[in-house]
């Protein structure tokens, strides 16, 4: 117990972290880059078009990927920042900041291949679809986050502040999505769902689980290198910042 | 305990009353942006009917957002926010009188005026009877999610419109039930669902939100 | 009278091995003292050396970066009531309300405070200060001076056994620091305890303590 | 060639949108690395000086 505690312990000091996280960069880099081809090729060569939705319906294949990015990024965020408040451990707080623009960065995307995609199947590029509506939501709640963030000049303050509105935020977005999907029904808006592609065939469920793995893949190599940046900005009086910076000329 | 919760309520409601100007800018502010709205939409009123309850609810909504950054700013610049925190009562409990005294200054007036700028856009009684139900439960709501915003932004440079953009994303689920309640009345529907969801949200706000707004003040002052 | 009927009676003030950063510079560390009933901390040091943020963190309004600090065998953050319960902080600002009178402030204070408001007590204590005859006045028309003098009574009235006073004597004329160093000597003889910054050299008659910073 | 380009119709909502997600990719990844370079570059000046007073 006591071993594996202090195991976990050494992770969370910067310098472990920093070096840690050096080394699996390139790995998570390598898959990101093999997933994605893997992918592209069986979303856009492989895979047949769609009867219905002929070819737009590729789309799909960053479109879901990267609203399910969005969301666990968000969560994951907030984890982070509630373990770095409550147990003011530098490197979640660390972590916390280096998921947000990542975590914004997909939800735009969803939200920019949503209004692609909608133009052809419903005509416009904006339906006020309950999903839709809800990832805009969760972009201004990145957005507040990292304005937060950098509004504020301590950075003690800076990570504890955005914590406090992380959590806030992540106890809001269910409420959230329920009221959008409950106002969507009322008011009998679209009744097509962006993500209800109809009978999905086992090729496409296959691209679709690998795309999902390459954005996973991508979001962890990008974090961790960030979060690299973050430490090396925070400790720079450490002596082991010095120790690495003459190591890697 | 009530003793010293009385005092601090008593103390914001005097306060409020030696500069009503604060009040009632707000009041006034909800009035210009209403009635600014025919301007842009135009003056057919059946057109302006079934806007109005959005249309009210986003102009309240604004209202309350504006108001906010008054909440703690003056007790954060005069000190009196620090000594507060040496109060030797539980400080969720403080900020929660501050909240409700806010709210009975600037929540409450909206509610009160809001039949007169009902019946500008065309509403009929009963829907106007559902419009200031829904902001009785609702203008709760809105102050008690907008003080962690407050918090959270005391003491920084452009503090009002980072206000806006961390609470106001937060502002949808009360908006969509407030407004569709009077959506409801108007279609002819029951706004029972509409009122009770909104009501439970209200508990869920009272209970959780000055903890968090607590929290925020404490790593403000830190 | 002493503080022996709040209960809180004879308990040390002590700080273990406390260290403090703003931004990124490290304010102090490895900072231990203690102090006991009757006893007056004087905290000296040039600006920015951190007195400020050592008098925030002794009352629980900062939280230290390393080390705690102990009420009697209590930390501090976790005593029943706060560290309002015991102590008395008057930092940078008077948090005095301008719209409200020198009278209302101190009342309304010593109601939040969970006391019973004592309308003669606040006023001999204002008379004291030599403020008699502006107690009805909107602190907003009070001098800097003045405000101070109103902050100081506040504090005086709440009694707690434990006042931390952040640079007290700034604005202060010279027949008032005479009444406050009377105050603190008063104070001190009940067996309270006094963490003080200051700028100026004031010779207080009692058990008196020095540190040093930066 | 030409058909897979034109992805039965839909070119421009396909390709606007793998195209403009792969950009903004690249260019988080350019934004990290040049913010990496910067932020070394000026760690080690800070280290020089810091050596050279110390001398």
């Amino acid at each position: 117990m006591s071993e594996r505690s202090i195991q976990w312990f050494r992770f969370t000091a910067p310098a472990n972290f920093y070096d840690l996280a050096g080394r699996l960069v390139p790995w998570f880099a390598a898959l990101t880059v093999a997933l994605f081809a893997a992918g592209l090729y069986l979303g856009l060569v492989v895979a047949p078009p769609d009867y219905q939705q002929g070819d737009s319906y590729r789309i799909m294949y960053i479109h879901v990927p990267t609203a399910w990015m969005g969301m666990f990024l968000y969560v994951l965020m907030a984890i982070y920042a509630a373990i770095g408040l409550i147990w003011r451990i530098k490197m979640a707080e660390i972590m916390a900041k280096a998921i947000a623009p990542t975590g914004a960065l997909m939800t735009f995307f969803a939200l920019w291949t949503g209004a692609l995609w909608g133009r052809p199947t419903w005509g416009v590029f904006w339906v006020w679809d309950a999903r839709l509506t809800s990832m805009l939501i969760l972009l201004f709640l990145y957005l507040g986050y990292m304005a937060l963030h950098a509004a504020i000049d301590d950075r003690q303050r800076a990570s504890n502040a955005s914590a406090v509105l992380a959590m806030v935020g992540v106890v809001n977005v269910p409420i959230i999505y329920f009221s959008v999907q409950w106002w969507n029904t009322l008011h009998q808006g679209a009744s097509i769902t962006v993500t209800d592609a109809p009978t999905m065939a086992t090729i496409m469920f296959v691209t679709l689980l690998i795309m999902t793995l390459a954005a996973w893949m991508y979001s962890i190599a990008v974090v961790l290198a960030r979060a690299r940046i973050e430490v090396l900005e925070r400790e720079r009086k450490a002596s082991w910042v010095k120790e690495r910076l003459e190591a890697e000329t | 305990m009530f003793r010293s919760l009385f005092a601090l309520l008593r103390r914001d409601l005097t306060l409020a009353l030696r500069r009503p100007q604060d009040a009632l800018t707000v009041v006034g502010f909800f009035v210009v942006v209403v009635a600014l709205f025919p301007l842009g939409i135009g003056p057919d009123p059946e057109f302006l009917r079934s806007l109005a309850p959005g249309v009210l609810w986003v102009a309240a909504l604004l209202a309350v957002m504006l108001s906010l950054e008054r909440l703690f700013s003056d007790d954060y610049r005069d000190g009196t926010l620090e000594q507060m925190l040496l109060v030797p009562e539980p400080l969720g409990l403080l900020v929660l009188t501050k909240t409700f005294a806010h709210w009975l200054i600037t929540g409450l007036p909206l509610v009160l005026i809001s039949p007169l700028l009902a019946v500008q856009l065309n509403l009929r009684a009963d829907e106007i009877v559902m419009l200031m139900l829904a902001l009785l439960l609702g203008t709760p709501i809105l102050s008690l999610i907008g003080s962690i915003g407050a918090a959270l932004t005391l003491g920084l440079r452009g503090g009002g419109v980072l206000i806006a953009l961390l609470i106001l994303p937060l502002y949808a689920p009360p908006l969509i039930l407030g407004a569709g309640a009077v959506d409801a009345v108007m279609h002819g529907a029951s706004a029972q669902a509409h009122l009770s969801l909104l009501g439970a949200m209200m508990v869920f706000a009272l209970f959780a939100t000055p903890w968090a707004t607590a929290a925020a003040v404490r790593i403000m002052l830190d | 009278m002493t503080f022996e009927s709040s209960g809180l009676a004879d308990r040390k003030l002590r700080a273990v091995d406390l260290a403090a950063e703003r931004g990124e510079r490290r304010l102090f560390e490895h900072l231990h003292f203690s102090l006991s009933p009757g006893q007056l901390l004087q905290v000296s040091g040039r600006n920015g050396s951190g007195k400020t943020s050592l008098l925030r963190i002794l009352s629980g309004l900062s939280r230290a970066s390393e080390g705690d600090v102990f009420w009697g065998e209590e930390r501090i953050q976790s005593i029943d009531g706060g560290t309002g319960s015991c102590l008395g902080y008057l930092g940078h600002h008077n948090a005095l309300k301008e719209d409200l009178t020198a009278e209302e402030n101190i009342l309304i204070a010593v109601r939040l405070g969970g006391g019973s408001p004592d309308r003669d007590a606040a006023l001999s204590m204002l008379e004291r200060l030599g403020l008699a005859g502006y107690e009805d006045l909107p602190t907003r028309f009070l001098s800097q001076g003045q405000k101070r003098r109103v902050a100081l009574a506040r504090l005086l009235l709440q009694r707690r056994p434990l006042m931390i006073l952040d640079e007290p004597y700034a604005a202060l004329d010279v027949q008032v620091i005479d009444v406050l160093r009377s105050s603190i000597e008063g104070h001190l003889a009940q067996r309270g305890m006094i963490v003080i910054t200051t700028h100026q050299a004031v010779d207080i008659d009692g058990d008196c303590h020095s540190l040093h910073l930066g | 060639m030409m058909e897979f380009l034109a992805m039965g119709g839909y070119a421009p909502y396909v390709w606007g949108s793998y195209l403009v997600m792969a950009g903004l990719l690249v260019v988080e990844m350019v934004q990290l690395r040049y913010r990496r370079r910067s932020l070394m570059g000026w760690l080690r000046r800070m280290a020089r000086l810091t050596d050279q007073e110390a001398k």
